[in-house]
């Protein structure tokens, strides 16, 4: 068994595993973390996809920014310990018989389809195509998603802030 | 590649001016605190980009790399949605709801325009990572938007249920895009339509796909069974922004689903139009699609009737028409785009009429309540005969537009032989009458009380209520050149 | 185009006059209630004038019916023309109006019926500038529908009434007129519905080939869809005697039915009726039923004779049942205004029997039959409405005695009575005999027991007199005047075609001769 | 020539009836004097054309017409005819008319609505004449309707009584009855001949043409039209009406119920003669001959002068059918004239002592007594001889005592039916016929004896009573003379000498001969054969009947109330009129009542139900009942919409608000898109 | 033969990936639909867009997608960055509002 396998098979089920603490767990903090390493093992999988920056991407993005953000959102939803840590549930049942269909049915879809597998050893340095790529084809897009950004942004400023004089405080429907 | 890009620049000018005006307004809204100066720079941005429209003219050309097209098809909705925009502005502007947020007024043109540049991208991607990016950029603007009255709880409770319930959406879409990319082996829609062709994917793979990309279309175009989230969300937004989504962010999804559908799926050896989706194997595509459209009738109208709130009450009723608009999608002939098209020209004013009564009522007399509503006629004669108009369009019932859009679509389903489909959307018709019409009734046949005294409306008011009256009754009446704009605007890039 | 003022033809001035009045109301002030009643007032008069002149100038050999040829006072220009684009196809839609013997009384019924509408709406107090320009829009729409030739056009105006009559039952009308007039608009909604699909599946079969360019266009126009000729390869409606074209003549029938109203759909009628202030009951008896008969014969009979025939005996036998049931109903009531509505329902009936004979005699009678049965509702409904106007009440049981106190009404109401009840030397009788002759001709035992409806009416007629105009008068009812100067003004034209037609109806059935022949004829020759 | 005259014969009553309708009442005496003077012109040329008629064109038959209507190939010809059949009947009705015209000026003179009494009936002898100069089945129909509403509006001229008003109404919807049966009749004809014309017919059945091509239909046909007659001449089971219609003021009786109207019915018959099958006939001969027998046997109970008259009436007319059934067919129209005169005058005479009793109850302010009850008058000979002595005519002749006008007609009606029965053995029919000439003397002479004879009921009252005036008595006069036999045949016992039996010939069947009645010279010899013995008997049974009459009222011999209490049930019943009223106002009146109700809740419940359906059940249901309640009040009431609105409301309980809730929807709803359609 | 199955196994290929991938799906779409915390849920999102990541990364290692696969990937993270930020934000807002970000306690509106 070649090192790659092990690998893949170590960081699925650290991925996986993770997720699922995440999901089961009854403490919102514990799922925080829990998906922060879940996304370090999504990461560790792309490598193994040879997709090295996109796995910098991840841990950049996804655990320096959007877990960070998330942790925030925990914590200034919940002052205090209590009890709204513990974060309950709600459509147990359908919620796993969907799930589980769900996981059956892609399963059984993407083991009987027959993919074109082209298999792209060659593909080792990711960076400069890449870049070339968001300059040439991709360069709407590119553009696009800044201005979604910005625009992400913007909303996010207008929606999280306070409106500033009180008379439009007062203006409640 | 430079030349490519500098190529396509040329074609995209209206973007341009737009995105500029969104810069502009950011920058204006720091040194100004005069509260109508973006809306202003707003609506001079759109005239502007309308010109921009009007002197690119017509073109059939991809640009970008294949990203977006510019065509006469995307051109139609372009103008449908600049109309759409500049009516929401006038709306805002006058709107006492948003008067009591002037502080954030910038940040609410701006999210507009962000909203519209989403889906001026969004009636021209060819490609399913534009389609995507387009699709979000529209949804994000229309998350903070509905939760723009931040005051009022409907309005954040709104927001939240529209962010939670369009992420999962919007994801497993984006998981249905994915595989459909794995299966076809490229995102481009023309490539797909090649692939397919040549038989990639299995069927299953494929239909889960398409599935799952139906769950994104169905939520933006507030389809049964993907429409829970439109009730709430367009009772809680501003009532400017109901408008708006009931209008413009469901003309541009259901853009994009035609041009995805038709442009990926269709045999083009059977030719376009030919009313079957010949790369689709497995499931009848169709008849899912009817299916859809006649449970959207049903459960729109049928829920519209109980409802007290006129904005859900619009709600319910926009989700039926989407009906009505999908069942034209799904009978794939030419003749059902068409009328799809035409559909929307009317739409747009009637609609937008009722919700800009909605919004007079509900600023002057702070009425939302249906029951509320009583003796409104006699208060308020003019807006209440336009209210009225537009109620009576909506319905179908002629010389108003709305008949004409009614008829377009029944005769493109009868003339394909749907029948069962057609009984089904003129039995939800004859339901639609009985929650239209009781907001009429409630309006004029109860009188007022002695204390209430008649309300003058400004001038304001009346011209924008004439703009959007005029063509109610006009497309009631007279329809032909609708009708051949339209036609030949229904002219894809590779179709 | 025999006949234009300013370039229009009269059947425009026919229709579009109302329009007119309705701008000038518009810009009158609210507070001059006068000047927007003369303004109505003038604007059915005019209307009334040019019926005249259609009446004096109208060519009584043409026949009409499939015939563009033999229309008179035709006017057809392009209205909505969509060339050749693409998907879609080429879109005709025509501004067709013509008249022929069908058509002509129902435009002269209409006009009269309008104009006499006006004069009782008189005393109406309430925002009178909305009820009148409500009204002058009703009166557009039922006129457009009888000169209507193109489908579209048909349609529009026939969908055109709703609204109005909606408010005009809605605003204007009794304790109950909201329940009465969402009813109205419910019944007469279902059957434009499903008018509508027919009607775009009757446009998606028929094409007919352009004289001019040699296509083959898809049209709205009633006449070409007569045409078997015209029925394209593979559509819906194609062919003789399909499933399809049942559905459609069904669909279409039941359009109609509702509106006539023949049992089971006539439910909305008596409702309609009791709430609707006196004028409205006056248009909506005296016009706007005879839609219906006039929509059988116009559309479902000729575009569908060979359904026609297939379902004939169907639809005398809802006659039947129309014309029996309505009549014990109409005995049941004691509710004056009800009364009338379930006659009407009866007399309806008769129509629906006569022309279902499918020939001449019971054709003529049925047409005749819709002309008196307009212009004997019209004098009953006027006559209930004097009556509430003084007393209101319309309840059988609280009147008494009037002959004594009022003897010019009685005079007038009892001849509408006696009308209504099918006398000799009245209106009524010529009618009822001849749809009754035509169609014990086709139908022996349905007409036989249809005739009994007639023993059935004298009764209630016969008890409705005595309860209101004989016998003792009660003290309450001592001090009722008799009627004004005004109100004998509205019922004097009626009264005197009740009784000239009851003597002589040859000029009425001059107009409709050949044209009916004709009609006929083409529908028992599957439309060859 | 005379058809202008027939035709001015007919309209000057109608132009009577509009000038005294219009302007009746601002005309000197309230235009009474036009109302007469009128019928007085027509009866003057009515005479002539008789005259002239039988004397120099007696087999001619003068026709004109006029297209009514047209339509398609069908037109409709309205027009008239004169035969000797019309102008003997113009006569009649003129006459009487004008008598009862010239009877109402003293009769009717304080009356509110005298003008409009006139102008009424100006009207129906207008109609009445329409009826006897028709050419055609259309023409009669019409007519036969307005006589009926001319008829319902005099019967119903004191409407302030509910009596008179119920009278009229009854009149008028029995008649409808009769009329619906002719009209039939009539369609089945049109439809097989395409006319309505007499002529027309009758060429076509000659011709061998039948109606639907059965002889059954034919028979059919004429059954039905016979229903008509059955209507207006009052024959069982339609008799009920005629009765009741003595409310109305009583020359009205005299003309409408004695003598014209209800002798339409006659004349109908007799007009369509010809075409009537063997079957038909017979038909027609056993319900004139019911109709005899039954009100015979009400009139010998009854205490109500008018009512006494009115079944005699009854009788009467069953005897003018029974003889056109038998095919004694100028008998029996000979009857309809002889009647008309001295029933017209038993009616007159009524109402002039009724105008006595009711003048002298007035007088003495007495309100309770009832002027037409017979146990209250007596002795009335003395107080007013003319009266009296022109009744005592009347009823002679009605009873059928040689040298009276009844009895010509009478002998020739029995020797008819006697015959008939020899000729088919339906022997029944001679012996009711003989029978009923028994009880007719027996009550008439029982009326008689009870009003003018014995002891005065009140004798104060009866001082005071006193003789008409003359324009009451002169018609009296006239009438009593045209009750004699020389009017009408100067052979006292035999009629057909006259000049009345030649000209007036039973016409020829036309039906085919399969269904042919008896032909005319067969039965002719029959009768000869048995007129003797026919003759006699009559005579015999009448003064039997006479007999026992003045055994029991005049002089006491018999004891009325003992022979009531033998008789048992047989007097209840004939007292309670056979209880027809009370069976046909439970039965049909009640019926249709119950029908009525039925289809009315049907349509409100059920019919208006169907749609409204669901409203009471959603109300029931609805978690929200307040909403459903509200808005059924606020009109949303309709079924559909119920139900609608019941499953929008379930729908809207699908949209709980908890958007993780929407979630699940969505995927399962994509699942069971993708499950239901894979 | 049994060891190329063993083997095939064994060896990651686009399967093991797509698999994880959909494993991951449907621990997403268990946390959006019954976690009451709207935190959770945005987390479960966080899930469903990593799936459908490693599904684009999976195909550009594997099939002709190639490096397209990665750019996609890539405008994937921005958007859920973008997203994430937006929906915080919200949630923010809603806990000044509501006092709770339990899902199921948000719903003023419904029927």
């Amino acid at each position: 068994m070649e090192l790659t396998t092990i690998l893949f098979y170590l960081f699925s089920a650290v991925t996986l595993g993770a997720a699922a603490v995440m999901v089961f767990s009854r403490n919102i903090v514990h799922s925080a973390f829990a998906l922060m390493f879940s996304l370090i093992g999504v990461a560790a999988l792309y490598v193994l996809l040879h997709a090295d920056f996109m796995a910098a991407t991840q841990l950049l993005v996804y655990v320096g920014g959007i877990l960070v953000l998330i942790l925030f959102g925990v914590m200034l939803t919940n002052q205090g310990h209590n009890t709204g840590f513990r974060a309950g549930s709600v459509n147990l049942l359908p919620a796993t018989l969907l799930s589980v269909t769900a996981a059956a049915v892609l399963i059984y879809a993407f083991v009987t389809a027959d993919w074109a597998i082209t298999d792209a050893e060659g593909l080792t340095e990711t960076v400069h195509p890449l870049g070339m790529m968001l300059m040439g084809d991709y360069l709407l897009p590119f553009i696009s998603a800044g201005v979604l950004l910005l625009i992400a942004i913007i909303g996010a400023i207008l929606i999280s802030t306070k409106l500033s004089d009180r008379s439009e405080n007062s203006s409640e429907i | 590649m430079v030349e490519q890009a500098l190529f396509s620049l040329g074609y995209f000018l209206p973007e341009i001016i737009l995105v500029v005006t969104l810069c502009v307004i950011i920058a204006a809204d720091l040194f100004t605190t005069r509260r109508d100066v973006p809306g202003y720079l707003l609506l001079t941005g759109l005239v502007t980009a309308a010109a921009a429209l009007v002197w690119q003219g017509v073109s059939n050309e991809a640009i970008f790399f294949n990203m977006i097209a510019v065509d006469p098809f995307a051109l139609f909705f372009k103008i449908l949605l600049l109309v759409t925009t500049g009516f929401v502005v006038l709306f805002s502007l006058q709107s006492a709801e948003l008067k009591a947020y002037k502080s954030r007024s910038g940040e609410y043109y701006m999210l507009l325009t962000g909203m519209l540049l989403g889906m001026f991208l969004m009636v021209g991607s060819t490609h399913l990572l534009m389609m995507f990016l387009a699709l979000e950029l529209t949804s994000i603007s229309s998350y903070v938007l509905a939760g723009f009255t931040k005051n009022n709880l409907k309005s954040s409770e709104a927001s939240v249920k529209y962010i939670i319930y369009g992420a999962v959406s919007s994801g497993i879409m984006l998981y249905g895009i994915t595989l459909l990319i794995g299966a076809a082996g490229t995102a481009d829609i023309f490539l797909i339509n090649e692939a397919l062709q040549a038989g990639a994917g299995t069927p299953l793979l494929l239909n889960i796909a398409i599935l799952m990309i139906l769950v994104g279309f169905g939520f933006k175009i507030a389809v049964v069974p993907f429409h829970f989230w439109a009730p709430d969300v367009y009772e809680g937004a501003p009532v400017t922004i109901t408008a708006y989504l009931s209008v413009a962010s469901k003309m541009a999804a259901f853009v994009l689903l035609i041009r995805f559908f038709t442009l990926s799926f269709t045999d083009p050896g059977a030719g376009f139009g030919s009313g079957t989706w010949e790369l689709l194997p497995g499931i009848n595509w169709n008849l899912l699609g009817g299916g859809m459209a006649a449970m959207a009738m049903i459960v729109g109208n049928l829920t519209a009737l109980r409802q007290d709130n006129i904005k859900r009450m619009l709600a319910y009723s926009s989700i039926a028409h989407a009906g009505y608009l999908l069942m034209g999608v799904v009978i794939l002939t030419g003749q059902g785009l068409v009328s799809v098209l035409i559909y929307f020209v009317i739409y747009l004013f009637m609609n937008l009429g009722a919700f800009y009564v909605v919004m007079l009522f509900s600023d002057k007399f702070g009425v939302l309540s249906i029951e509320n509503y009583k003796g409104l006629g006699h208060r308020a004669p003019f807006e209440g005969m336009a209210m009225t108009l537009f109620l009576v369009s909506l319905t179908g019932i002629p010389p108003t537009g709305g008949f004409v859009a009614k008829l377009y679509i029944f005769g493109a389903a009868i003339s394909a032989g749907w029948i069962w489909l057609v009984v089904i959307a003129g039995v939800t018709t004859i339901i639609s009458l009985f929650y239209y019409v009781r907001v009429v009734r409630n309006m004029f046949l109860f009188t007022p009380e002695e204390s209430a005294d008649k309300v003058i409306f400004g001038m304001g008011s009346k011209i924008i209520l004439l703009l959007l009256i005029i063509p109610v009754l006009l497309l009631g009446i007279y329809f032909s050149p609708l009708i051949e704009w339209a036609a030949t605007s229904l002219n894809m890039l590779g179709m | 185009m025999e006949f234009e003022i300013f370039g229009f033809g009269i059947l425009t001035w026919i229709v579009f006059i109302p329009i007119l009045g309705l701008i000038v109301l518009l810009l009158l002030p609210d507070k001059n209630s006068n000047a927007i009643r003369w303004t109505a007032a003038i604007a059915t008069g005019i209307q009334l004038i040019l019926a005249g002149i259609i009446f004096a100038l109208f060519d009584r050999t043409k026949t009409g019916i499939n015939d563009a040829e033999s229309f008179q006072f035709v006017e057809q220009f392009s209205w909505i023309t969509v060339d050749a684009v693409p998907w879609v196809g080429r879109i005709e839609i025509n501004y067709f109006l013509g008249l022929d013997g069908l058509s002509v009384l129902m435009v002269i019924l209409t006009s009269l019926i309008g104009f006499i509408g006006v004069i009782s709406s008189w005393n109406i107090e309430k925002m009178v500038k909305g009820y009148f320009a409500l009204y002058l829009l009703l009166v557009t729409g039922m006129m457009g529908v009888f000169v209507a030739l193109d489908f579209f056009l048909f349609f529009i105006f026939w969908e055109v009434m709703l609204l109005p009559m909606y408010f005009l039952i809605g605003i204007w009308g009794g304790p109950r007129r909201e329940y009465a007039a969402i009813k109205f608009f419910l019944y007469t909604f279902v059957g434009g519905i499903l008018m509508l699909l027919t009607m775009l599946a009757l446009y998606f079969s028929v094409a007919y080939t352009d004289p001019a360019t040699g296509q083959s266009v898809h049209t709205f126009n009633i006449l070409h869809m007569m045409n078997p000729a015209n029925y394209v390869e593979g559509g819906l409606l194609s062919g003789v005697d399909t499933t399809w074209r049942y559905v459609a003549w069904m669909a279409l029938f039941i359009n109609f039915a509702i509106k006539i109203p023949l049992f089971p759909f006539h439910t909305w009628l008596p409702d309609a009726h009791v709430e609707a202030p006196t004028p409205i009951s006056v248009i909506l008896a005296g016009v706007l039923l005879k839609l219906g008969t006039y929509g059988l014969l116009r559309i479902n009979f000729p575009i569908f004779p060979d359904a026609t025939v297939y379902f004939i005996y169907f639809m005398a036998a809802l006659g039947m049942i129309s014309i029996i049931y309505g009549a014990f109903c109409a005995m049941a009531q004691d509710d004056f205004k009800k009364l009338i509505a379930y006659s009407s329902i009866s007399h309806m009936g008769i129509v629906v029997l006569g022309i279902a004979a499918l020939n001449t005699q019971g054709m003529v009678g049925g047409v005749l039959q819709m002309f008196n049965h307009g212009i004997i509702t019209a004098v009953l409904f006027l006559a209930v409405g004097v009556l509430y106007d003084r007393t209101h009440t319309r309840g059988l049981y609280d009147f008494g005695g009037i002959a004594n106190q009022m003897p010019k009404y009685t005079g007038i109401a009892m001849i509408g009575m006696f009308a209504a009840l099918g006398l000799p030397g009245l209106n009524g009788f010529v009618s009822e005999l001849f749809s009754f002759l035509g169609a014990f001709e086709a139908y022996r035992w349905i007409t036989i027991v249809s005739v009994t409806g007639i023993i059935i009416t004298a009764a209630y007629i016969l008890w409705t007199v005595q309860r209101v105009f004989l016998g003792k008068t009660p003290d309450k009812l001592s001090t009722l005047e008799d009627l004004t100067p005004r109100e004998i003004l509205s019922f004097l034209p009626l009264i005197i075609l009740i009784i000239l037609l009851g003597i002589y109806p040859g000029p009425a059935i001059e107009l409709m001769n050949s044209s009916l022949s004709h009609l006929v004829e083409f529908v028992n020759t599957g439309g060859r | 020539m005379f058809t202008q005259a027939s035709l001015f014969i007919l309209l000057l009553p109608l132009l009577g009836f509009l000038i005294l309708i219009l302007f009746g009442k601002r005309l000197p005496r309230q235009g009474d004097w036009l109302g007469t003077g009128f019928l007085g012109i027509t009866l003057l040329l009515s005479l002539w054309l008789l005259i002239v008629k039988i004397s120099s064109h007696s087999t001619e038959v003068f026709s004109s017409g006029f297209t009514w209507a047209l339509i398609g190939d069908y037109s409709f010809t309205l027009g008239i005819m004169i035969d000797n059949l019309t102008v003997v009947m113009l006569v009649v009705v003129t006459l009487v008319s004008t008598l009862v015209h010239l009877f109402s000026i003293a009769y009717m003179k304080d009356d509110v609505r005298y003008s409009r009494y006139y102008a009424y009936l100006g009207l129906f002898s207008f109609s009445m004449l329409g009826i006897v100069l028709t050419s055609n089945l259309l023409l009669m129909y019409i007519f036969w309707e307005l006589v009926g509403i001319s008829s319902y509006l005099l019967i119903g001229h004191w409407y302030e009584k509910k009596s008179a008003s119920d009278a009229a109404n009854k009149a008028f919807i029995v008649n409808r009855i009769g009329d619906f049966g002719m009209f039939i009749g009539i369609m089945i004809l049109f439809a097989s001949f395409a006319t309505f014309s007499f002529e027309g017919i009758f060429g076509a059945l000659e011709a061998g043409e039948l109606p639907f091509g059965s002889t059954g239909w034919l028979t059919a046909a004429g059954i039905l039209i016979f229903c008509g007659a059955v209507g207006k001449s009052a024959q069982f089971p339609l008799h009920v009406w005629l009765p009741d219609a003595m409310e109305g003021p009583t020359p009205v009786s005299a003309l409408i119920h004695a003598a014209t109207m209800v002798a339409a019915g006659v004349y109908l018959v007799a007009r369509v003669f010809p075409m009537l099958t063997a079957d038909a006939l017979l038909l027609i001969a056993y319900i004139g001959a019911i109709t005899a027998l039954i009100a015979a046997t009400i009139a010998i109970t009854q205490n109500d002068i008018k009512k006494v008259l009115a079944y005699s009436t009854v009788s009467q007319l069953g005897y003018m059918i029974m003889a056109l059934g038998v095919g004694a067919w100028t008998a029996g129209f000979m009857h309809l004239v002889t009647h008309a005169a001295f029933k017209a005058g038993l009616f007159l005479g009524a109402g002039s002592v009724i105008y006595a009793m009711h003048t002298m109850l007035h007088k003495r302010h007495d309100h309770t007594t009832d002027a037409q009850d017979i146990r209250n008058m007596g002795g009335l000979r003395s107080k007013m001889p003319y009266t009296y002595v022109t009744f005592l005519i009347f009823t002679l002749a009605i009873s059928g005592i040689p040298l009276t006008s009844g009895f010509l007609s009478k002998d020739e009606i029995l020797a008819g039916t006697l015959a008939f029965s020899t000729l088919n053995g339906h022997w029944i029919l001679p012996m009711i016929a003989f029978l009923v000439a028994g009880l007719t003397a027996f009550y008439m002479f029982r009326l008689l004896i009870l009003t003018f004879h014995g002891k005065p009921a009140d004798e104060t009252g009866h001082q005071q009573i006193e003789e008409s005036p003359f324009v009451m008595t002169l018609p009296l006069m006239i009438l009593a003379a045209l009750s004699l036999f020389f009017f009408y045949s100067f052979n006292p016992i035999g009629a057909s000498s006259g000049w009345f039996w030649q000209a007036l010939e039973r016409p020829l069947s036309v039906v085919p001969e399969i269904v042919q009645p008896a032909a005319y010279p067969i039965f002719y010899q029959a009768v000869s054969s048995v007129h003797t013995l026919a003759m006699v008997l009559s005579v015999v049974i009448a003064l039997t009947g006479i007999a026992i009459a003045v055994l029991m009222y005049h002089r006491k011999k018999l004891d009325p109330a003992a022979a009531a209490q033998k008789a048992g049930f047989l007097y209840t019943g004939s007292l309670n009129k056979w209880y027809f009223d009370e069976f046909y106002s439970k039965v049909f009146v009640g019926g249709v009542m119950a029908i009525t109700r039925i289809l009315r809740w049907f349509d409100e419940k059920v019919v208006d139900g169907i749609v409204n359906a669901t409203a009471p059940i959603a109300r029931g249901i609805s978690r929200g009942s307040g909403w459903v309640d509200h808005n059924i009040v606020d009109g949303l009431v309709n079924a559909t919409a119920a139900g609608a609105s019941q499953a929008g409301g379930l729908l809207s309980r699908i949209q709980s608000g908890k958007v993780q809730t929407y979630l699940v929807y969505i995927l399962f709803g994509m699942l069971l898109l993708g499950i239901f359609f894979i | 033969m049994n060891l190329q199955i063993l083997l095939s196994i064994a060896e990651p290929g686009l399967n093991h990936f797509l698999i994880v991938s959909a494993l991951l799906f449907s621990l997403g779409v268990m946390a959006v639909l019954s976690k009451r915390n709207v935190i959770m849920v945005l987390m479960g999102v966080e899930l469903i867009l990593n799936s459908a990541n490693i599904n684009l990364i999976a195909f550009s290692r594997f099939t002709a997608l190639s490096l397209e696969g990665q750019m996609m990937g890539l405008f994937v993270v921005i958007l859920a960055a973008a997203e994430a930020a937006v929906a915080l934000a919200i949630v923010l807002n809603i806990y000044n509002r509501f006092n709770t970000i339990n899902l199921d306690k948000i719903s003023t509106m419904k029927g």
